[in-house]
């Protein structure tokens, strides 16, 4: 039994926090702020490309590919830490798709995309989610139409969110459209996002983000940017969760650091609010609670290192991490009080307007990636056999 | 016992609703949320019109000759609505402070102007202290001849920025006990020595930081007596508590409604969103909330309207639909979905105001700390 | 509006409150409270006998009927007040079975069960659940087959907990055994629980109340005592939760008003616990939830009074103040510290071992007439109109 | 990093399930709540030959040289089958007691005879005031030429009722720092002036109250140094908190296996309880709050076993569980329904203890005050 990473893991993580200070600079944070954490501005990708070329976007992938053979554990502390100091810390391309091509993809596919994944030159758009298919993306219903050498496609995705700052598209599609399993009809394939036809609408969401609507509109993809085999999408879609579906929490972590150190410096009635009963109480169970998320998060990397496959622990670190995140912006508004409301750009605003920012983006993180509600069903099926 | 409104109270709630539905559309409280001043002229007058800015003043001071109960009927339609604007300022705010402070002139000088949408005032309370109680008034006002100096900051006042008067509460008496010794000043807001910066706020309702440098304030211009100022904002702050959890309430509703849309219309896994269990439950949690949050509102404004002894019931209120209501919208939200997410659906502006109403005039934890006093803990 | 007793209403509160005090015996009291509030035992039925006298167990009666033509909320404020004074409050023949035979009894079993009853003659067990149908009380099984002048019953029932006490069996039984909607197939009736081939075995809750299995053997029961229709039961049932399913939180409202006693009169440290940040919250939220049942209490007998009938406000009440009684005896739990374990016949117990005794029985209270999700359920399909 | 006891410790664990689930069956867990002894001698006689005293006494005091984590694996088996009698008062306190006082002679003299079985030793730490704090020390051992003559009240003394020897937390020197001036002295049972009252409490464990009236003590049987016993007592608290999180770990371990018998079995409106999606909302909570608790128990024992800092990981624990085996056990009731409310039903058991658990050494409340102090705030 151990709990702390070892000394090299420590020397490393260092390592990684020094290069990460060292190259940030205001620009790539506030456009990381501003694009609500995803990876794909200009300022984002210059940092990125440089984390990559030290293997650290794909730490775990052979080293052929561009990683660097090492242990779940480093790859989830290194995404902890990029989060914690204010870089884009979710990937798609390097860690949904990557992945899933590595594990089905054919080895054309594999020399094609995986290079370009890990040196961090491409950038994918989760493609998921439609108007009518959200929590049940069995029901999605894009077209693409087999027309021999090539893809036809038509429909609408929804809320599909790094579409206008990322390269292509990872897309699910329906190719089977008469199966009565509607599951059993669905492919994946990878779409560039400049392809005639596409048409990407902004829809901004209450945090003041971006995230999009997608139109296709006979839409060629060439068939070789099919993965793995057709109508096995959605098992691949399903697996990838199995071995992806993580909530690092460190720009949660890290704000809540910051509000800590904004109790201990406000001074009210002569003493700092971190003197005050019902603040330490309320601080030091978010404390115990990032602690056990810390745990958690780990523990899934554990299982990984161990050669297994996380089961339900995943959706229960995941719900347990994004719940927390809404207590600890909750928490953080009601120690700022008057002040809480105040936005970043206006007089008197505390902690850069951060926790007000926050605590709406904290709205949508026990929604995205499978809501809290689905997760607790996974976990009492998948976890304790209960009846589906 | 009776919990319903009168039939008079009905009628106005259904008007009420009625006139935001068509007034007061969301894309309306949007606009204004980036407006620099946040309300219209138009819509103003109309609402004066309807006699709304003086339901609750004395018919001799050009006011309808309502109750506070009244007011709540409407703040609650105003809730609903999300109503933006310098109602709850001029009227809730300075209004009750010029009626509590019992000043005939004043209330002749000043009410009917404002029932005629004329005139907007605002109250300077709080400071940098950020608290509602007695000790945190810090900014001084010092006698000079028969007239006072007024010297400090004010932080969060309400709707400051287009106040043509300000009543600040200011400190005219260091005295052992801190609710003595303060004095309430009618001030116009364009006097010498005023200096009002607006705030940005995430609820997008409009405050702004009040600096008072050597303003020049008469002795005439002093609201109930002086030093003893501190009784007239204690009755203040009651029906500003009230009526935020109105408000609250009203938002609470709607963000029920929109729920419901959402879950007898959207499908997924072959059924309505609103069949599944886990669903049900959030509704039903959701219903409570609202409901009880209802009840405890009716039951402060009531006792307030009827000037029974209130303090135990006005804090057990504010704490109660503070939370409730920010519960409320947390798993609306999350009954929502993706879609609550976004700008365009108007769940996202109950969240804020919610959350910002939760806050003003003291947060849970405040009083829930008057309550432990009132139960003799 | 008003949202207070009139003054006729709180001379009467008054009124009664003096003469259950004058009238209380403390055996009366220990009797009660041993036998977890519920009604039949020999003290019990020497006090209620002289409530009853006064019209006050059944006051929303008409007076031909032993009541007192009084409001509903004459009717809830007697039985929150019996309830905090440590009376019984619970009465299965004068609150349920007694409006039943009003609304759906024919004019024999009016007379013949309505006065005494009113009188506090009589008292009936409640006879619904079985092992197999708890929540799902269409699922019920025990049979009653006519056999021209009687009924014939075989069956078990379980948790029936007043039997032993009782002398009255307010019974669910099943007499059409084929229907496809089985709960249409199911009768009330109401049996002496003296009937040779009855036997009641006592069942020891971890509170240490007891309550029933009951085994039903060849028990005969004459026609006459067949409630309304046959295979109407269900409905009647059901009907009479509309009307009544409530719950008075007297009992618990007078143990927090002890531990609130407990809490100024204890020194710990120099100060009152009372003075205690982290108490004084507790406490105070408590009581704004004793505030918010009392609204939702007194809503449904505004209700009733109105001439209307509570929909899914008392599935609210019963669900907001039973959950309450658990966050009380947690509260007064922790409050009490190490002295909460100690029983009330052990020395330096508190408040006679109060707070453990009902931080037990407070466990049941969000199970026993309609658990909690069933309360939520009714909340959202007939408050909100949601799918069944 | 690594999550997994090792494969002793699996082995250990297996072992312990095996004997308790013959041995410690639910019908004797009652019986011993009812006996005055609590424990039957056949019982602690064969846990005493498995070496189960000794675990982790070091081998030249007739121990079996095991970890703090061992005894932790052992422990969550035990709270896992409810092992009722004084293995924790005797191992677990009076055990890490006599091991931290570094008094090689009382080690020879008294691990010995643990390990065998053949002495019950309580350690009589809290007071009327029933708190964990230095301060609360204020039963008295005067000197008086070698010996110590010690004074006052110790209550909730667990199995005072049979223990033969009692370390007792007395104060020695009046100082300004509380934890100054506090000695461990190891006192007879039989010893003149001692009286003890059983109480009795509704987890169905042995709490006694032990009187001092003038006790005459030899400062030979001092444990540690004279007036620097709290540092001592800091640890035992650290490993005791910790033992009762694996307690309540084990516990909750046969909770949700109670209740998934009910859900997996109990039909309901034609289906097994079990696919009810509130049902398995509670099932997925229960779960969490297992899982959460057993990873943040284990850190914490591998911690204080390893020797590393663990003040903020053992009170972030002791708050954690206490919190979440209570919520854990509230949803397991409301999960198996009625059924779990019978004195037969095994989840009763539990309830009580767990509730008991998270009490002793400091309930949530105290532990988030530690945590508070070691994050700096």
């Amino acid at each position: 039994m151990n709990f702390e990473f070892t000394k090299e893991e420590k020397e490393f993580q260092e390592e990684v926090c020094e290069f990460i200070k060292k190259e940030s600079t205001p620009e790539m944070l506030k456009e990381t702020e501003d694009q609500g954490e995803i990876f794909g501005g200009p300022e984002g990708r210059k940092i990125i490309k440089k984390i990559a070329a030290k293997g650290w976007l794909t730490p775990t992938w052979p080293k052929e590919y561009g990683g660097l053979d090492a242990s779940e554990v480093v790859s989830y502390m290194i995404r902890e830490e990029m989060g914690y100091n204010g870089l884009p810390f979710g990937f798609v391309a390097a860690h949904m798709s990557g992945p899933t091509i590595i594990r089905f993809g054919s080895e054309e596919m594999k020399k094609a995309w995986l290079p370009r994944i890990s040196s961090g030159e491409v950038e994918f758009a989760l493609g998921y989610t439609e108007p009518q298919a959200g929590s049940d993306l069995s029901a999605l219903k894009l077209r693409a139409e087999d027309k021999g050498d090539h893809f036809l496609l038509n429909g609408n995705k929804l809320f599909n969110t790094s579409c206008h700052i990322a390269d292509y598209h990872w897309l699910a599609v329906r190719t089977d459209f008469d199966v009565p399993k509607p599951y059993k009809g669905i492919s994946m394939m990878i779409v560039d996002l400049k392809s005639p036809g596409i048409t990407i609408s902004p829809l901004i969401t209450m945090a003041g983000w971006r995230t999009n609507e997608v139109v296709y509109e006979d839409v060629r993809v060439p068939k070789e940017n099919l993965v793995g085999e057709v109508n096995k999408g959605f098992y691949y879609l399903m697996a990838a969760l199995d071995f992806e579906r993580m909530f690092p929490l460190g720009i949660f972590r890290r704000l809540f650091d910051e509000i800590v150190a904004y109790a201990k410096e406000t001074i009210i009635d002569g003493k700092p609010l971190s003197k005050k009963p019902l603040i330490r109480q309320k601080l030091a169970q978010l404390s115990i609670e990032i602690e056990v998320t810390r745990l958690l998060y780990y523990q899934l990397a554990h299982i990984l290192d161990k050669g297994g496959i996380p089961n339900y622990q995943s959706s229960m670190e995941k719900t347990f991490a994004t719940e927390l995140t809404q207590r600890i912006t909750n928490v953080g508004m009601d120690i700022l009080g008057l002040y809480g409301q105040l936005k970043e750009d206006s007089k008197w605003a505390q902690l850069k307007g951060k926790v007000e920012r926050y605590y709406l983006t904290s709205v949508v993180q026990t929604i995205v990636a499978g809501t809290s509600e689905i997760q607790r069903n996974i976990i009492a099926q998948r976890g304790l056999g209960l009846p589906r | 016992m009776d919990y319903d409104f009168n039939e008079e109270q009905e009628l106005l709630k259904n008007a009420a609703k009625g006139f935001l539905s068509k007034e007061c559309k969301p894309l309306f409280v949007r606009e204004m949320e980036e407006d620099t001043k946040g309300i219209t002229d138009e819509l103003w007058q109309k609402m004066a019109e309807l006699g709304w800015m003086g339901l609750m003043f004395p018919e001799q001071c050009g006011g309808v000759g309502g109750s506070y109960l009244d007011l709540i009927v409407l703040l609650t339609e105003m809730g609903y609505s999300c109503l933006p604007g310098p109602f709850f300022s001029t009227v809730v705010l300075a209004g009750t402070t010029i009626m509590e402070s019992e000043n005939e002139e004043m209330k002749q000088k000043l009410l009917p102007e404002i029932a005629e949408g004329k005139m907007f005032v605002t109250l300077a309370l709080t400071e940098t202290t950020a608290g509602y109680s007695p000790d945190m008034i810090s900014v001084k006002a010092q006698k000079d001849g028969n007239d006072f100096i007024i010297n400090g900051t004010k932080l969060f006042v309400p709707d400051a920025h287009i106040a043509n008067q300000i009543i600040c509460v200011a400190r005219t008496k260091e005295g052992e006990k801190k609710e003595d010794g303060i004095t309430l000043f009618l001030v116009d807001a364009n006097s010498k020595g005023i200096e009002v910066t607006s705030l940005k706020t995430f609820a997008g309702d409009k405050m702004g930081e009040v600096v008072f440098n050597n303003v020049n304030v008469s002795n005439t211009n002093v609201l109930g007596e002086i030093d003893k100022g501190w009784s007239i904002i204690k009755k203040v702050l009651q029906k500003a508590s009230i009526g935020k959890c109105a408000e609250m309430v009203g938002g609470g509703q709607r963000a029920l409604e929109l729920v419901l849309e959402q879950a007898t219309e959207r499908e997924q896994f072959g059924v309505k969103v609103g069949s599944f269990q886990a669903v049900q439950h959030h509704c039903a949690n959701i219903l409570t909330y609202l409901d009880t949050s209802r009840l405890m509102t009716r039951q402060a404004a009531w006792r307030i309207s009827e000037g029974l002894p209130c303090e135990r019931e006005v804090s057990m209120t504010k704490a109660w639909v503070s939370d409730s209501c920010r519960n409320l919208i947390a798993l609306s939200h999350q009954s929502v979905g993706g879609t609550g997410f976004m700008e365009e659906h108007d769940l996202q502006l109950y969240f804020r105001r919610t959350k910002a109403a939760g806050v003003y005039f003291g947060d849970a934890d405040y009083h829930r700390e008057i309550v432990a006093d009132a139960i003799g803990l």
